[in-house]
């Protein structure tokens, strides 16, 4: 879960960070109501989950009041990166001298938190020279210290108080990544104000998906994901919507992966990942069914492993759906694993292709998508 | 040198009165394994398939004397259980459930690591040594083979599919690991090397890895250092988009990291053989 | 620093403990204001920094205003075990049906703190058996879990409602005693009231002493200790004033117990025991035998090895405390280590005895106290 | 075997500008010891008795490839410099500053083991291996003379007497460990008699004690149970009070526990001579 950057405005000022003050307003009518709160200049905060809004005009400094007004109405819905403007921030502008780049995330190699603070700021960190970026571990056993705030802030262009402040900054958005089971918590910039002040500018933070259950305070920023996969998501599935045309049906993860390669290499396109995971009921399989078919696949590829699972109660499933409501594409199956010939059996009674060959079922679900493409049909 | 688990391998399951504990305890002795009770909170003085359920890990370890556990607990309570099964002195805790928090499983990870014990997993089927008839975890019995080739994988069903083919042409396994699919898995790719080097009845090394991370970067420098044995591998996910989820918690490309592209050039530079396809691991092996 | 049992009882209630609610007052007047606010009956508990108060008569049971203001009057100015009652705490009576023991300390053999809870509240608890001691380490990095809580009670004849309110009584134990590092938190009993609540009816709460820094807010106790040591204490000297005569100057805690082990071997009694550690300074010395005048012992024995510390310094200084104030008892030096000839011969120059022979110094000071207490002085 | 110190031990010191930092880090150097440099926040780029001075404790690593620390950082700040050094790899910690608050001491221990190094002390002298020329802390150096007696203690200047009466009877150390006198020390007696009983260099055992807590009575156990070199003991203490802390944090009798008595029986029990006065050392060692 993502929150919007005022969101994550608010965990920083409740923590201690020093964040600029800020108002969100959904409407102009809501902005005219606080209008003359406000201390001016102030910026207008596109509040969208994606990066690049100041380059797509989202981001907006105004004078005044009518200033104000004509950029809010100019970025209520706007759409950057495919995501609709519901809301501004308006906060106060700040006077910025340095920009930092600070932020915290999960080490996958050391398995540790890491924190990164650089000089090169208000740029995408992507950009910047792997030497620029200092990084260091924090162990959850010994907790962000005064160590880790010396160590990061040495080779930084900065004052003793301003790295001084940076420390703090530190170690409080360490407290927030602990707190709120954050998979990142970054701070781009970390804005040196011209009278020495170190105040996070902007904010992106993300909840790990597993831990929202510990933080149901926080309502999240739905992100953007196409609604397809978020009705399967609540249903259990882990199912993404891909450029490609043929949908693919697999049991775990990798093996779904490794099936959309399969058709890759053949020269098809995957467009639909769709994880059937374990399960030991028909209904499950007819759920799967459904999803894809919303999806509009011009082959679905079928392939299985039945391991815990047993293929041929997969195979029921798809005789089910085959039976009760049947499918407009094509769909090729090929079955492994326990009681793999029973469930093979019953799909080609079912007029199902069902085969055990990874390869001969990828080339020919790749060679049906050719002739859907080719305006042949099945 | 054991690879992870043998006959000597005494196995309580935690959460045995669930659904997944009552067929995995009964599937794993099924497979040889030496499994010696479990441990459900509320529950203790029943009996799952013949076991003795106790209250607490403690008294399971007191009682049994295990040295190995397999956590089937839901994800809310799975720090917990491994903090509880690590404490009480288990020595190679596997934890199958998935969708647990990223720091809580940092936490038990590292917390092994003092203890000098061992994590498999999360979110991970377990290991099997089809020679020692020991299995910790939900592979399924029938696909092993007891033989020479040593696999760790972060996939299970491509695993299962890789062990499928290897028996199906004849090749037995010596040890089959899965590291799991999630971003910080207590067991990695350089651990299971490290033991499958050491091994003397593991001939040759497959490594099935997916898309996410540096960790098959990590053990491709690994290989080229310490690892003399052969190593084949198949990196899934090759035709993933960057920044999309590809259903396990690790499997993402984020900020150009994590490419499959970037994985098959780490292995083909430390001279490790890489698969097109899962089901082509036969050919590779000599076995 | 120890707590009295009203503090700990704040800091519980604080944490979300059960505990009663109570009213601290230091004379009957401050009772009168505010005895209309009680609910009656109530328990007058004396607040001293020591055990045994029910035994002594402190703690009395008051159905009324009335009964309340007579125990009050009584308990007020008692002596328990040497110290005045300067406080009484009147706590609502609680209805108990069982009386557990329930405290965290410090494993020095495991290095971590320990968890101890028994169904034998209510006394002692070194008189219950260890049998009926159930006890846990709690380590740092993992915290007070679930499964702590269900280890703790299991054994224990507790109704499953009774046992989840024992885990989270023990869960916010742990907490005080690592937010504030706690030395000792103890609760005996931890009550289980007839309608089935656990209730905190006492607190025992030691603050470790090099933390306290940490928790200035923590107005602790005085304890039981002598003006003489108070006041070496806040000179940073160790001082103990022990039942017999003799004073003991040496320096480093080993060698000073050491000394007076010494002395003891030869019938000798220490009376004080003054670690001089290790100093440069001839001042410190001066100020270690006025401490040492003050305690009037019949002989002192120097006992000092030069280490880092050089013995000629010492000498320096007891040199200059004879000079300057002369000295009214016996003083017996025992020198070795670094420029230990010259040290020796300033003393002798002195007139003090001077060696370097322990046993013999210690069978000399031993001497020298005999006649003392014979009645003869030096 | 080493035990703890040798040629080999690179030494950053801690709190080096201050006034023991650098009145020791010359003792040390005086000593033979390879002391590289220190570390004091804010004062990297000054020098201290000819060595370099670090900001942090990882750039005095990687300029000097230090493997060891002697901590002199006054107690509030000991926590801090302790996890700096374990996080910056060092191998062992010598923290000589007194007053440090029990749940800091607690957490760099066990911190200490979880990254498999060592802490020696809190409230210790440090370490000193004469036939080495190799000194940590604040040892006095002209007491020690090489040979093959290893000494640990729980007491500082207790420990430089006996050390004193042994060279001036022509009796040398191998190594000399003072633990400190703190309740929860990072190396323990156990430690140290593991460390003497394997290594060829010590022939016989000197183990200082003194009241409170159960170490004495857990290394008695010990004793029996794994060391077969001979092993002296000398408790002080023996007329200490109960209930009063004498002078060493840890030095306290309480709740009938920790008393002189259970400790000279425990080592009595488990074949330890057990001296009447520390001075006596030289009657008790065969040299």
């Amino acid at each position: 879960m993502k929150l919007y950057e005022y969101q994550g405005r608010e965990l920083f000022l409740e923590a201690g960070i020093p964040a600029p003050e800020g108002t969100v307003v959904e409407s102009v009518e809501a902005f005219d109501d606080v209008a003359d709160d406000l201390t001016y200049p102030v910026v207008v905060k596109a509040q969208v989950l994606t990066g690049g809004r100041g380059k797509a005009g989202g981001i907006k400094f105004a004078d005044d009041e009518d200033e104000a007004r004509e950029h809010i109405e100019a970025i209520l819905g706007m759409t950057i990166s495919g995501l609709t403007v519901e809301k501004v921030d308006l906060v106060e502008a700040i006077d910025i001298d340095k920009e930092l780049y600070a932020s915290i995330l999960v080490d996958r190699s050391n398995r540790l938190p890491m924190v990164m603070i650089s000089d090169e700021g208000g740029v995408e960190i992507e950009s910047v020279p792997d030497e620029d970026i200092h990084k260091m571990n924090v162990n959850p056993f010994t907790g962000f210290n005064a160590y880790h705030a010396r160590q990061l802030t040495q080779r930084l262009d900065l004052t003793k108080d301003e790295a001084k402040q940076v420390g703090n900054v530190l170690a409080k958005m360490y407290k927030i990544f602990q707190e709120r089971d954050c998979d990142l918590i970054e701070i781009n910039p970390l804005a040196v104000t011209s009278n020495g002040e170190v105040i996070a500018a902007d904010s992106k933070v993300t909840i790990n998906p597993a831990a929202e259950f510990r933080h149901q305070d926080l309502e999240g920023g739905t992100e953007d994901i196409p609604p397809l996969e978020q009705e399967a998501n609540e249903k259990g599935i882990a199912f993404v919507k891909l450029e490609g045309d043929i949908g693919v049906i697999a049991n775990g993860a990798g093996l779904t992966m490794a099936t959309l390669d399969a058709l890759e290499h053949y020269g098809g396109n995957g467009g639909v990942f769709l994880d059937l995971g374990g399960t030991d009921d028909p209904a499950k399989v007819k759920t799967c069914f459904e999803l894809m078919t919303k999806a509009e696949p011009s082959v679905i590829f079928l392939n299985l492993f039945g391991g815990i699972t047993k293929a041929d109660t997969v195979a029921e499933g798809v005789v089910q759906v085959l039976e009760e409501e049947g499918l407009d594409v094509p769909l090729v199956t090929r079955i492994r694993g326990v009681n793999e010939e029973r469930a093979r059996e019953m799909l080609q009674d079912a007029g199902v292709t069902a085969t055990q060959d990874l390869k001969a079922a990828a080339k020919k679900t790749v060679q049906l998508d050719k002739n859907v493409q080719a305006g042949g049909g099945a | 040198m054991v690879v992870m688990v043998d006959e000597d391998t005494r196995v309580i399951v935690q959460g045995i009165t669930g659904h997944q504990g009552q067929f995995h305890s009964q599937a794993m002795m099924d497979f040889g394994t030496n499994v010696v009770g479990g441990v459900t909170p509320g529950k203790g003085g029943q009996e799952v398939n013949g076991l003795p359920v106790f209250d607490t890990v403690q008294s399971a370890v007191d009682e049994t004397n295990a040295n190995a556990s397999v956590v089937f607990v839901p994800a809310r309570f799975a720090k917990d259980a491994a903090f509880e099964a690590l404490d009480a002195g288990i020595e190679l805790v596997n934890v199958i459930t998935e969708h647990i928090p990223t720091q809580d499983a940092m936490a038990f990870a590292h917390y092994a690591r003092y203890k000098g014990a061992r994590v498999l997993g999360p979110n991970c089927p377990g290991v099997a040594s089809p020679p020692d008839g020991a299995k910790l975890g939900i592979l399924p019995n029938r696909i092993f083979e007891p033989g020479n080739v040593g696999i760790v994988s972060r996939s299970g069903t491509l695993t299962y599919e890789m062990v499928g083919a290897l028996t199906e042409a004849g090749i037995g396994q010596s040890t089959c690991i899965g590291i799991g699919g999630d971003p910080c898995p207590g067991t990695t790719f350089i651990d299971a090397l490290e033991m499958f080097e050491n091994d003397p009845d593991t001939h040759e090394i497959i490594l099935v890895g997916e898309i996410g991370g540096t960790a098959e970067e990590e053990a491709a420098a690994y290989v080229t250092e310490h690892v003399t044995k052969p190593v084949h591998a198949y990196i899934a996910g090759r035709s993933a988009p960057t920044g999309k989820q590809m259903g396990h918690a690790g499997a993402i490309v984020t900020r150009g990291q994590g490419t499959a592209e970037s994985k098959i050039n780490a292995f083909k530079e430390a001279g490790v053989n890489v698969m097109d396809f899962p089901t082509d691991a036969p050919e590779y092996v000599k076995a």
